[in-house]
């Protein structure tokens, strides 16, 4: 039932190590940080998007295990140059599959937490959001439930 | 619908074997025929083994626990939640609550939609043949909120008028409509999805005791279109310890939760706390996790069979039992004829007490019970103090009805007045 | 008090045979180390046997069923009752409840107890390390009541202040003083017997989590004098889906029920209720009967090897792995020296997240658990967001204490950072 | 664990058919009612006690089953002559081997429903009481407890 494969492989732990766009992004037109209370990861994205509804560009910040902070990293790069269209179509699945290694529904938690705050980012305008974008289509939204450990 | 193939001869006694306990003989030394599956089913080796596997093989607590044992547990409890919400065709899993029974459920209910909801002068609309764990949470729900608890009477025939269910519901106008799918003491089955979308037509809440119900027959709450259902995995040949509570998700998300600790927060700290979604909202603590891995094998197990199946074997040894019992000059049928009621048949005898009459079946081996069942009202409104009641599941045989018939002519014929005269020692 | 004798390599070893499930392998096919203890143990065949002995000889429902396998069914229950109140030396079987486990216990005192003697400005004083267990009823206690819930810190050594702790009593008269006899995180013992008498004396009611502590050492009630105990089942070589409420019987008596149903009431009306007698007052519905007769094996299994020996060994165990840790650099030991705590060693990495130590030794076959442990308010005061527990019981071995320790070591290198560059696939 | 015996045994079904002193006691010093709801089992228990503190008549009305109508006559039947000092030394288990066939812990109840009745009945004076006899000494009170049924 749980994997037997090492989810700890050399592609994770690079972007563990070297993260893509990792700090803040000036003059963000969205922003939006949450965490996962029961383990303690905290992801912020910050976004810019521009008039023709395109992540221009994209950076995180955080903290947390292994997966929380490395899926994030792939999440930030993947989606810069996708329209916000192309974003609503990237369901919780193929963020796990962008991970790659395959994983107990406990970590998928952690995988999805950057996943979950990008849905929360594009519906979030920052002060130096242009102020005419926010009838975006609603991104659908769901993955495993939060549990509580004993 | 097609009518469903019976069980065969050859199948019960298969399925006879799949239950060891049923080998054994009583205390007088009989070959035991048990008649008491209303109180407390038995279980076959597949659910008992089901549960020995986890403790064996697999068992951790659930929730989070980084590590292969606790992952697969938290995976087969999850699983069975599905079985479970299969079993009763929930529309999402989050709609299935594990509680530690029945009773607990009403409870849970009680203490939290009812707390939220009711308010002095509200009415709560029952039945007076509900089991006390349908009456007394709202007894305590009316002592705390000062809501009222509104019974409908039963007809001379032991069945209900929908009739009057529609009058009350105008009448009263209840905010909720708790009442059994089966009564455990008469047999009796309303027409629960009719009672639904009347209580729904005034805008009452309903919530369906499935006790009796659900180990016979398929309850499909999204065709019942109920708002709770409750039922225990003991009496469908689950184990002990573990109940289910449906709940529509709209309503679960709106109430508050019930018992507070682990699980069933999202946040704690010194100051207050925020509630986890459903499920696990509602279930504080370590739960019946062996349990729950039960109650999924035994409705595994029961579908496995066929509940269509099942319900109609318990029918013929009820008709033969009921039909028997009212040729005995003397006994009086306690419910309806049996083309309208499940595997139950409650009886009482005008020259024996009840108590006398369970204790002289089981030294011919035969269990069945005897008392008020735990429904006084019921009991009280049909003028009676107790009653005997055997009630028959998917291992009991013709023969075991028969053999019940003739114990109860041995049975008379044990206290029949023989003009004694008391000796002093 | 003699010192008791150690549990031998022969002993521990033949213990070991009494649990299958230790011989089985983790996800990545190493040889499993159970060091999850302290959020459920495994328990021996001979609880797992009683169950399914109960289930596959002599099962049917307890109270007043008139057959052989009731009233046998009846006297095992009632027999693990006297059990249990041996286990505790309660002076009465009625002062011990069976509910759901430890949080159902607890709900219970805040639901029952709790809303009848607390109100409006009343204090609840309780500690910081306590379980979400012993935190959230309390403080939906406070939202039912305007009750307050006061939270006596924890010092820079991970142990408590009994001076602070006769400083909070005078200063906040609390009405209740519930306290965890064992923390689940820090493994830290507080003097119960001492802060008992210091409750009494300000005359507050005392409330004993002995979650952690039911399953290593004797809790004596009567010589603690507390008031309420609450345990599990799941953590003393039991099942799931049954604890123990202990109440002194005139508090007992003196409370309100709480779920409602049947087996709890003298006499039920269409007007209201009678409430039956201590212990059935508190237990509504069908109880946890195989579970009754599964934490009473435990508890004989536990009583047979002596607990007194089995605390000695896991402090042992505790000894290795706390002093292993400390001597690695970057490891923070979070608890006091293992001579004034039970078998926990919890702990954190500077540079690894506790749910990647969880998940690489996982991959060593040793299961221990990662988070805030239900613990929410000690790691916000303790400025961590999660740690990594070991926890220790009778069937581990000194050399699994070694493997942990030089385990942890693996992690680091695993996680150290080795100057990787990120490549786009 | 059962008992294998026939509780129904000659001697309590003569009980049953042909009670001792089943009726009602006029002039009654010390009468009491009581019922075990659970069941449905009642006992009446009518008492003259003498200036002497004995027993000079007894009397019983019921209803019920076989064990409690029976164990009930035969109380009856024993308490007539005795003292009150008497009474209070006779014990439940006193009174379970009086009844004879050893009883399972519920039949047990139905039993004991007639001694508890005569428990309180020493204690409830009637109008026709002297009234000056009630520091009568503390009667002993136990046995099991009345539990519901499933
Ligand atoms: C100290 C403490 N109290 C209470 C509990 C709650 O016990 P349960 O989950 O069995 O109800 C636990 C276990 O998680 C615990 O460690
Ligand atoms: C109709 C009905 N409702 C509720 C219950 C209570 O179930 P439990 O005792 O399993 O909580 C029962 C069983 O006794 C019952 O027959």
């Amino acid at each position: 039932m749980a994997s037997e494969q090492d989810i700890y492989e050399e592609h994770v732990l690079d972007h563990y190590e070297d993260p893509y766009h990792r700090g803040d992004l000036d003059h963000a037109t969205h922003s939006h940080e949450a965490d996962n209370p029961l383990c303690g990861d905290v992801i912020q994205i910050d976004l810019k998007i521009g008039a023709d509804d395109t992540i221009e560009e994209a950076w995180f910040n955080g903290d947390g295990c292994v997966i929380s902070q490395a899926s994030a990293s792939m999440l930030i790069e993947t989606i810069e140059g996708k329209t916000l269209d192309e974003l609503r179509d990237f369901s919780a699945d193929e963020m796990l599959k962008l991970f790659g290694p395959k994983l107990t529904p406990n970590r998928q938690k952690c995988c999805l937490l950057s996943w979950r705050v990008l849905q929360s980012a594009v519906h979030s305008p920052t002060n130096d959001s242009p102020t005419d974008d926010d009838d975006l289509p609603e991104v659908n939204f769901g993955g495993p439930s939060l549990g509580e450990e004993s | 619908m097609n009518t469903p193939s019976p069980l065969s001869h050859a199948e019960v006694e298969k399925i006879r074997r799949e239950f060891p306990i049923l080998q054994r003989k009583t205390a007088s030394g009989a070959k035991l025929s048990f008649l008491d599956n209303a109180a407390s089913t038995q279980r076959p080796t597949s659910v008992i083994d089901a549960m020995s596997e986890c403790y064996l093989r697999y068992y951790a607590n659930v929730h989070r626990g980084i590590h292969t044992l606790s992952e697969e547990t938290t995976a087969a409890y999850e699983e069975a939640r599905k079985t479970l919400a299969n079993f009763i065709n929930a529309s999402s899993v989050q709609e299935v609550i594990f509680t530690a029974g029945a009773t607990a459920s009403i409870n849970t209910v009680a203490r939290t939609w009812g707390d939220q909801n009711l308010s002095e002068g509200d009415v709560i609309l029952t039945t007076i043949a509900e089991h006390h764990a349908n009456i007394v949470p709202w007894h305590q729900l009316a002592e705390r909120t000062g809501c009222k608890v509104i019974f409908l009477p039963i007809e001379d025939d032991f069945t209900f008028s929908t009739d009057l269910v529609k009058e009350y519901l105008e009448r009263f106008r209840p905010k909720l409509f708790a009442f059994t799918a089966a009564s455990n003491v008469l047999g009796t089955k309303p027409p629960v999805a009719r009672w639904i979308s009347l209580a729904r037509s005034v805008d009452a809440i309903t919530l369906v005791d499935g006790s009796q119900a659900a180990p016979h027959e398929t309850l499909d709450v999204q065709q019942l279109d109920a708002d709770f259902v409750v039922f225990s995995g003991h009496k469908m040949c689950g184990p002990t310890g573990i109940g289910i509570l449906y709940g529509k998700q709209q309503l679960l998300d709106s109430m508050p939760p019930f018992l507070g600790g682990g699980g069933m927060i999202q946040r704690v700290s010194v100051e207050g706390f925020e509630t986890a979604e459903l499920p696990d909202k509602f279930e504080a603590g370590t739960p019946p996790i062996a349990e729950a891995i039960g109650i999924a094998a035994a409705a595994d197990y029961l579908t496995r069979i066929g509940l269509d199946r099942i319900a109609q074997h318990e029918h013929t040894l009820c008709q033969i039992a009921d039909s028997g019992l009212r040729l005995i000059d003397d006994v009086e049928v306690i419910g309806p004829h049996p083309c309208d009621k499940g595997g139950i048949v409650s009886f009482s005898l005008n020259s024996v007490h009840a108590h006398d009459i369970a204790h002289q079946l089981d030294s011919l081996g035969i269990a069945v019970r005897a008392g008020h069942h735990c429904t006084m009202p019921l009991h009280r409104a049909m003028k009676k103090t107790s009653t005997t009641r055997a009630s028959f599941y998917l291992y009991n045989t013709p023969e075991e009805a028969e053999q019940f018939v003739s114990a109860i002519e041995a049975v008379q014929n044990k206290f029949a007045k023989t003009g004694r005269r008391r000796r002093s020692r």
